[in-house]
Order: C-alpha cells, then structure tokens, then sequence
C-alpha cells in the first residue's frame, strides 16, 4: 500500500496503462506541460498539448480510437464538454451502433467537475448524467484514490468510450492505494459501510459526507448503509437492490441538480424494483436546480451537507405507519 | 504503392454507375420503397477523380452526400442499396440509414451526417496513420456547409500544426440545404481560410473527373512527400434537390441551366466521343452493364431480409 | 375553432408572435427558404438563413436576447443541438444567475426529434432530459396542434430560453385549434383522460399511445387517466400527484432512452411525494438504451408500443399484495 | 458622439489603476483572502487604448482577464473586489467569482469564462444594435486562445454575412493557459484567418496604449461607416502566469525577459519623462491616487458582508 491523493492516482493509471500499450496516448490543452512526467517518459508524440478547441480535441480522439488507438483527452473541466458534446455523444457514442458494429472507439475523456474551487457555473456544472442519459458511453466518478487509479485503468483498457469525472474537491484528498493496483471493473459499487436500517447510495464527494452522516446517525441507534456508486454507467443495480430489499429504506444524496440526475434514475429504479421492499418514501438530496455560486458560502450551501442527510433519514426512520 | 493514370472511359462508367445507383434510389423512394435520400447527381466528379488517386491503404471519411465516393472505391451497389433501405445485408446491417455507409473493408470510415462530422474525426484518423506508422493518408470529403461550421478552421488547424497526411475535399457545389452558399459566406469558396491556416491549397473543375484526377493526384503525392494536410476546392452543383424529394423551387432557374449544361457525365462523354475514343458500341455495352448491376442490386436489395427485432440493441457497446 | 397540422400550428403561433411584438424574429439554416411566408410578411431582417453553425445560431440568439430581442432559432434535429450546448447551458441558461440577474434571455430553441423519418441517430435522438436537468432553461414537448400553438405563443413572450421540441412524427398530424388561441401557460400538464385505477404519465408521441392503451383497458374494466405533460420544465408536478394520490398506480412513458430520463424524474418523484399512496411498483416504459435505428421495422421496435402500455399496466393491476 | 483625443498622461494613470488592483488581488489571494484569478498584467495598453475609443453606447463583451476593460471603462474597483471576493456588493451580488464580472450600467455585457463565448454572444449583441437601430457597436475583447475554437470563426463569418458592427479585438498575449501560440497555430497571429472571412483587419503593438487607440479609434470609425465589423489584433504578452499562483516555471525565461522589458506602464512612463510631459510631481500624485483608490476598494470589499444562502436560487429565471 501506498498513500497518494487522487490526482496521483490518476497520473498513476495513465503511466501504467502507456508503459503496458504503445497505443494509448494523452492529449489535451496543457496536458505536455502540466504533466511533465508523462512527457518525459514518453516523449512529445504520445503526450500533446492541443489547440484550445475541445471539440477537435473530442473528435480527434474518436477517430484515432476507431482506427487503432487508445486515447485519453483531458477536457480540463465538466462544462466544456459544452463544446465536445457532438464529438462525444453523436460520434463516440453513436457510430459503432451506426456502423453495424464495425467500429469501436476505446478512448477516455477525463474532465474536473463540482463545488470547491470558487470560480462559479461556468466551470463548475456536474453533468455526469447527460452521459448517463446517451447510449454508447460508460461513466465513471469515483471518490477514492484507489477508486480512481483501478478505475481510470480499466477505463484506458475498455474498448468503449468512457468519461471519467473527478471531483474537484477530492483532487487533494490522499488514500491508500494498493502498490500493483489492478484494474477496477466498471460497474461495480463498493458498499462503503454495511447497515440494516437505510441505504444511503451517493458517489464522488458527497460520499464522504453520507459515511460523516452515518457516524451521526450510528450514534443514534441508526445504522445506514453506504453505497459508492463509483460507476453510474454501468449502473450497479444489484448492489442497490440487494441493499435496498434489506435496508427498506432509500436517500440518494449527489451534487448535481435533482431533476433527471443520477439520484433521479436509482429513485425509479428502487420504485420498479424494489417496491415490494419499502417501507418509507425514497428520498433525493441534490444540489439545487441553480447555476453553480461562485461565492464561498454559497457555493458550499450549494452540496447537500452531512446534517441534511441526517435530518432526511430521521424523517423515514419515522414514517413508521408503512413499515 | 503506385496510382495507376486514370483512364476517362472508366471514369466515364463509374459516373454512369454512380448516376444510375442514385436514379435507382430515387425511384425506390418514389415507389415507397426507400427512404429519402440526399443525392450526388452533377457531382460525380470529384468522387470518381478523387478517389481513383488513392490507393487501397487510404482511408476516406465522408458525409451525407457519399454514394459516389463508396461506388468509385468499389462498394457494392447492393449492399449499399440494401443498407438504405434498412435490410439486414446493407453494409452497417441496415441500422445507419441512407446517409450513413460506411465500409470498413473498403477503407471508407465513419460516414457522418452530422455536417462538421467528418471534419472532427479526420483529424484522428491522420493521428493513427502517423502514430502507427501507417502509410495511408486519408481523404475527407466534406460540403461547403461542413466549412462554415467552427471544425473546419479546428480540424484544419489542428492538421496543419500536428502535420497529419490530410486530403480534405470541399465538394463546394454551391448549396447547403436550402441554402445557396453565397448567403453564407462572402467568398467564393474556403480556400483562403486553409491558406491562412498554413494548409497548402488547390482549387480544381469540380465538373471534370480527369482535372480533379490530376489535382487530387498532385495533392496526394505532396501529403506523402511532406506529411503535411492540403485542401483540395472542387467546384461544382448539385443539380438535384438537397433530399429526396425537393421540388427545387427555391433554386435559380438561370444557374440551373447552366450547370445542367455542364453535366460531368454528358461533359466527359462528349469529349471521349469528339477524341474518337468512345465509339457508340462501347457506349451501349456501358450502359449495359450499368443498368445490369444496378438490377443486380436491386434484387439482392429487395430479397435481403430486414434485420430481427433482437438486434435493436445489439452493437451499442464492444 | 380550425383543424390544422402541428407544423401549420407553429408557423401560426411564430406569424401572431411576430405581428404583435417587432422584437420577435427568426432565424436558422434554411429558415428563410421554407418559411416563405413568414418572409414575406415580416422582411428579410426578420426571418434569416444563416450559415450551417448551430453554435453561432445559438450564441447569436444569446446574445440578442440579453441585449432586446426576442429571437426564435430553428436548430432542425434534436442531435444538432450538441454543436450548440455551450451557448445554450452555459451561456443562456447560466448568465442570467451568474450576471447576478442583470440580464435574461427571452430566446426560443426550436427542434424536430424522435423516430418516424428513418434517418438514424445522428438526426433522430431524444435528448430533452439533458435541458430538464440544466438549470435556468424551460422545456416543452407537446403533442396536440392546439398545445404546440399555445405554448410556442408562451415560449416567445416567456422571458427565459425555453426549447421546443417537435416529435417529427406529430409533425403532420391535425387537430383543432382555436381560432384566437390564447397563450397556454408553461408548465401545466393536461389531463387527455380521466380514470382512477392507474395513471400513464407520458408526452409528444407516446401520449397517443397511451390513450389508445387507455381504450383497450377500458375495454377489459380498467379505467387509466392519461396525463400529458407538455411542459417538462417547469414539471406540473402537482397534476401527477394529484393523479397517483386518487390511483395509487403509475406508468411512465415516453420514447426517450430510460436512464436519467424524464420518466425517471417522474417516477422519484411519486416515489418521493406519494409513496403512501403508491399501490404497485412504478413502471417506465421507455426507448432502449441504444441509438436509434433507421431501418423500418426496428425503428417502430424503438418506440413503446400500446400493447406493452397495457401489459404492464395489467401487470400493476395484479399486484394485490400490496393493495 | 465624438471621443476625445486620448490624454497620455490619464493612460497612463488608467494603466497604474488596472496594474494596482491586479496586484492588490494577487496580494490578497496570497493571504487566502480571494480567490485565485487571472490578472492582464502586461497586457493593460488594448484595455485603455480600445475602451477609451469607444463611447457610452458602445458596448463590450468579454472573458476571463477582464479587470482592464472593466476599470478602463469606469467600473468601481471596490465593486469589482467585492465580486471577485463573492461578496453581496459585488456588481453580480458575488455569484460570478473571479472571472466573471458583467456590469450593464457600464455596458459591459455578458463577460464569459468559456473561451470562445464571447465570440458566440457578440453577434448576437451586434443583431440587436442593428435591429434595433442602437448607435452604439460592440467591442469584443479575446484571446489567441480563443481564437483557436472554432466559434472564432463562426462569429466572425455570420458578422461578415451580416455586416454586425462589432469591433473584434484579440490581445495576443502568445499564451493559452499553459501552452504557447506557438504549439497551437502556425501563423504568428489570426487576422490572415479573419481577412480569408471578408473582415477588415489591423495589427497593433499591443504594448503601446497610444497606438491602440489610433488603430481602434480608425476600426471603430470604419465600423460606423461601413456598418461592417472590423478585427484589432494587439500583440501582447502576458507576464505572469495563467492563473494566480502560479510559478511560469514552463516559460522561457529569454521571451519573458523580452516582454518585461516593454511592460508598457513602463514604457509610456519613460516616453512621457522624456517628452518632458510628466514631473516627478505629477507622477508621484498619481501614484497616490492610485493607491488611495485601491486601499479604499479593499476597505469597501472587505466591509461587504457575504450574500445570504437565500439567495441561492434566485436570478435562475426572469
Ligand atoms: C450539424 C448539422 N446541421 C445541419 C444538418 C442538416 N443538413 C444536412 S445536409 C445539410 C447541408 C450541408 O451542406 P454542405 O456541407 O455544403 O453539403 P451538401 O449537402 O451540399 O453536399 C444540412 C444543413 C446536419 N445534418 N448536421
Ligand atoms: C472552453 C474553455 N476551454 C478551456 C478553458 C480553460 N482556460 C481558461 S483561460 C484559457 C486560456 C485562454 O487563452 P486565450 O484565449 O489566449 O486568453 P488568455 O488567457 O491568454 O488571455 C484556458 C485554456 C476555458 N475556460 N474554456
Ligand atoms: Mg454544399
Ligand atoms: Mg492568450
């Protein structure tokens, strides 16, 4: 085991997946100066800065990914995928469908995204689920180091499009990472804590304040169970459900906005497939639907606060005429 | 690999197949048994010039307007045909349309109908040639439209400083939609935009396979010479409406004719007969032979199956 | 009242727009060339052809609209939007918060989407959750002439960017329109049939769906109220929870792809909101998560069909455990 | 509306007010008490010499290095503190953050941090002055950065079509974040792309306030004249790094050098010392003005308290 923060893992996964194959590559607007080591172990051809023009950027990966190479494009952050949406969405996600199967396109988009940097909406906008939403891409946002490096790599091996989201909150945080990482499945959900009384699923920061919510709630008697999403495409309904039929009760805690967002899907999901289980209505802690604040106490008004689950799992503990 | 001289009587056929593959659709479509489409008829040339210069390690990228480009690299008419009409031997399995062939054995990847489409993954797909050491170069071709769209100056732009072995076709045929190309650009064509981006340019006859032949062939060789993308202008006319069917009534009389006048097929087929090098035989055994590949075509079309419910979901992921 | 089709009832909603308020105008590719009519009446400055750009489309409609327009673009298919995203999320939907509300933008995104042309997924893709999920933006999606009349005469006098999406389907179809249609407001679903055993929740095409499904229940004794939303953002969410709080059943359906889709919103909702009253599991019925098909037969197989409306909602019917 | 002759001697103030709150936010970022941000330091002579050409109707777009145009213009510094700090007095009541900053009552509209949008919104702005038959046109401040989307060219084409009076002014400052021109064009600038577009261009120095303004008070002239926009391209640097902090460490320490050695605060200082147009006197009260000016901004910020969480989801619709 190593300590390394997330941004470390990340740089970690790229050096390991471009020592293993010739093929993957990096490019993106400073990615040659901002990630010098890569550059010099391997040189100027696999590691590019770009011209500032994120969909190029996009595109230039999906036709390099579907004429025999592994490219990772660093889109720096979430709203200016605004610019790649064609890129991503209509081509790397489409055209293998288009073509019959004749294409694939193995590529990674990495891009920053959520509340802690102050610098307002335009460069802070969780839209991890327009991606979920569209057909032909996996999406994966993580909330621990390990996660991130496990993940990234099997995003770089996966022959399908992927986007992976960092949080910009976590880039610093440190965790341990196991030395010889192996590849972490897409589509897996790690259950983060085990408990009988409620689910709390979540995934990127605001897993961190859903396990700071269950030590409250713990304290209390209620024993709620966490569950880090880390992909939301594939979706790990199964871990969801398990939890769910055992638990009865449902908080889905995100920062992206509530309407349509992840929270959104796994609510649905529960109340098709788990009805029979329930016993208190599912309940969705989001961000509002707002553009992001710029300013500090309002942008950290903006994510959903370790007490506000406590309050929302003190409301279903209580419903108990359905139970 | 060497090119070998185009020779204007094959040219000559090709175009004929050409036409007859998109008179064929378009009676399909007029009998209810295909879709509409968007036709390349007067603009035959520059696919037939075009990719008679390239050779079988080329790839081609293309758009909605492609059937020329698939039929000049040798496609076959009746997967084509059968892809329109969505049947399950179409080339894409008769999931992509009749905008969208593309053909991997034949080198002709990601057909887009995003206008701009094409642009965007060019660039990639000049990355691969280079990283992997490839010797191809790729064509792609795109509309007039596709460059006022921002990929153009992105695409070219990125080409030129990376130095991909881009040949990027601007079938300019003076419409985009229903648009005429004048009220959207104030020059007559892009040129001087690929110019200011450092890419090497030529504007060629876009009515005249063997100039497009030659300068595409010209083109062709400084990308293999220097690494470096060029951007070949063929100017033409779409002489049909954008999509079947188009009454065309928003279309200037006047220019019409003219163009109509030009036609490349009866343009080339004059000339050949004037040098003495098409006799009347040879002429009808052509057409002949066109009009039996396209029947061909359209039987193996019509008796392929439509695809099973069971692959609606299929080919989404690897 | 007259009978028109959905396209006749658009032209006549942007024409009584554009008489009444000389700041409205028009413009997109080919706008000028097939609205003739509009041209005609209101002049060359008004109605425009542009260049083939869907991003300046988008951004000049910004940018007019915060500085004393009210313009209406035509971006034609759904997936062009993609070129157009920045302009449309970042900027429109975003400025006015961030400008701190110096600014608002009355500007109206028109596009054709859904199955019904053949063409495939580059020109036929479903993407309306994406803008549900987006703050600062209003959807709509009616299904009826007289809806598409009165809520494109909102849309434009509406001083936020609200997108219209057309199912190209509808496009034809005919109903009748009042004469002096007044504006309908955003916002309000309508209630297309009464019923108290199960609600459809549905919008644009599939609403025929589910009130020919309605028939063949009623037909077997089950009476099932069929909601249209008409507005996806602002979302009537009292008129869905009125309608599950009295049929303790719901059904979700529409044409768009499940995950993190409009359905999905719905169903958290109910979930949410009325679980006390909720009878059975909620049900979506919904596109594939796949692109769309061109080809004829599987194209139609892409859609949700009546018959799966009423299997599932016999299946909802049987579960009297939970009654 | 006629503008003034430019007085050298309040240029240069202008400048020492742009370099002073630049530094005084760098200051305060140092003691965690603003945001990071992106300063213009450097790059303060387009700010002075194109604002001061325009007048009270014109209206100005622009992006992430704002401070210049925004205190070339009149804007209040405590104000613009307040707002970088995200306090309640801050011209977007602190929702905007560091980059963000439009204030109307000085017409400056729409201020983007999505490079490139404020080329996308400009002709919009440019419609209506049209449209609505406003005598005032558009400024719309750049980056080469920005001029590498693709929307550079999109704007800039629909602006040509439609003859939009707008005044496009890219600050070449030879970096894009942490890339240089160099890497991402292969031209040294990008009027040859607007000229292939049909739009009028000039290039400046864009150390010299002087000179910019002649060369923006000519295209703002020609813009009225000919109704037709106009780009301005002032050949910058920028001195310190993209964002605040930031070390350079991946500048040439030569081409720095270079630069700094034209910083133009200094330049026209010099010029006007030589000229015998500027006392030690004078200099030194301005310089206390400047001071006096930003220690009351910060004391103005400062005192700012933070909006309350209410207002979280307000201003999100009209
Ligand atoms: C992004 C996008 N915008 C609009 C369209 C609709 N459309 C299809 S073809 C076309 C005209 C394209 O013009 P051009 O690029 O000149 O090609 P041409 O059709 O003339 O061959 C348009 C507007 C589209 N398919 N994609
Ligand atoms: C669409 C988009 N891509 C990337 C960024 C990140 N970014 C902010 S400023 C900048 C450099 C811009 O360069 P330029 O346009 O030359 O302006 P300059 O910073 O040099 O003034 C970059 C890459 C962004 N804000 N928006
Ligand atoms: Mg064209
Ligand atoms: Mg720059």
């Amino acid at each position: 085991m190593t300590t390394m923060t997330v941004n470390d893992a990340i740089s970690a996964a790229l050096a390991e997946e471009m020592r293993l194959d010739p093929t993957v590559m990096i490019f993106g607007e400073g990615v040659a100066t901002k990630r010098h080591d890569l550059l010099e172990e391997f040189g100027a051809a696999r590691v590019r800065n770009t011209p500032l023009a994120e969909g190029i950027i996009a595109g230039t990966a999906a036709g390099a990914a579907a004429t025999g190479l592994r490219p990772v494009v660093d889109l720096l952050f979430a709203p200016f995928l605004c610019y790649a949406m064609d890129e991503i969405v209509n081509s790397a996600g489409k055209l293998r469908y288009i073509s019959g199967g004749q294409f694939s396109f193995p590529m990674v988009v990495l891009a920053m995204t959520g509340a802690g940097w102050g610098v307002g909406a335009q460069h802070n906008h969780n839209v991890e689920s327009w991606f979920v939403h569209s057909p032909g891409l996996k999406i994966v946002m993580p909330s621990t180091p390990a996660d991130f490096k496990g993940l990234m790599k099997s995003a770089i091996r996966d022959d399908n499009p992927v986007l992976v989201f960092a949080d910009i909150a976590l880039g610093y945080s440190t965790g341990e990472v196991p030395e010889e990482a192996d590849a972490i499945p897409l589509g897996k959900a790690a259950v983060r804590r085990e408990g009988r009384d409620v689910t709390l699923v979540s995934y990127a920061k605001t897993v961190g304040t859903c396990m700071a919510a269950a030590e409250t709630l713990a304290a209390a008697g209620i024993d709620a169970e966490v569950i880090d999403l880390r992909s939301l495409k594939p979706l790990d309904e199964t871990a969801i459900l398990r939890s769910v039929a055992r638990t009865g009760r449902l908080v889905v805690v995100h920062e992206a906005s509530r309407l349509c967002g992840v929270g959104a899907e796994v609510a649905a999901l529960v109340a098709e497939k788990a009805f029979a289980s329930l016993r208190a209505p599912v309940l969705r802690l989001t961000g509002p639907d707002a553009p992001a604040p710029a300013s500090f106490p309002l942008e950290q008004a903006f994510v959903p606060q370790a007490d506000a689950v406590v309050e929302a799992v003190r409301s279903l503990m209580d419903e108990r005429a359905i139970a | 690999m060497t090119v070998l001289p185009l020779d204007p009587v094959q040219a000559l056929e090709r175009m004929m197949l050409i036409r007859a593959y998109e008179e064929t659709l378009i009676d399909l479509h007029g009998r209810g048994r295909a879709a509409g489409t968007c036709t390349s008829v007067g603009q035959e040339a520059p696919a037939v010039g075009v990719v008679s210069a390239l050779t079988a390690d080329d790839l081609i990228l293309t758009n909605h307007r492609s059937a020329g480009h698939l039929l000049a690299r040798g496609a076959d008419p009746g997967r084509m045909l059968a892809e329109v009409m969505g049947k399950r031997d179409g080339y894409c399995g008769g999931k992509s349309g009749s905008l969208h062939i593309s053909a991997k054995e034949f080198g002709v990847v990601l057909t887009s109908t995003i206008v701009g489409g094409e642009l965007a993954l060019a660039t990639g797909v000049g990355l691969s040639r280079r990283m992997l050491d490839k010797s191809g170069i790729v064509a792609c071709f795109f509309g007039d439209g596709a460059a006022t769209e921002g990929r153009f100056q992105e695409s070219l732009n990125l080409a030129a400083v990376w130095k991909l072995p881009i040949l990027y076709v601007c079938e300019n045929n003076q419409w985009q939609a229903f648009v005429h190309r004048k009220e959207t650009m104030l020059a007559d064509g892009i040129v001087g935009q690929a110019a200011a981006l450092g890419v090497e340019t030529a504007v060629v006859d876009g009515n005249d396979p063997l100039a497009v032949f030659d300068a595409a062939s010209a083109a062709i060789d400084a990308i293999r010479r220097t690494g470096k993308p060029f951007l070949l202008e063929a100017m033409t006319y779409r002489l049909r409406g954008h999509f079947e069917p188009d009454d065309q009534g928003y279309v200037d009389k006047a220019e019409l004719a003219r163009w109509r006048d030009r036609d490349p097929i009866l343009g080339l087929r004059a000339r050949l007969e004037r040098e003495g090098r098409l006799t009347a035989e040879a002429e009808a055994a052509m057409e002949a032979r066109v009009r039996a590949a396209m029947e061909a075509a359209t039987a193996f079309a019509d008796a392929s199956p439509y695809p099973g419910v069971e692959v609606l979901t299929t080919d989404v992921y690897a």
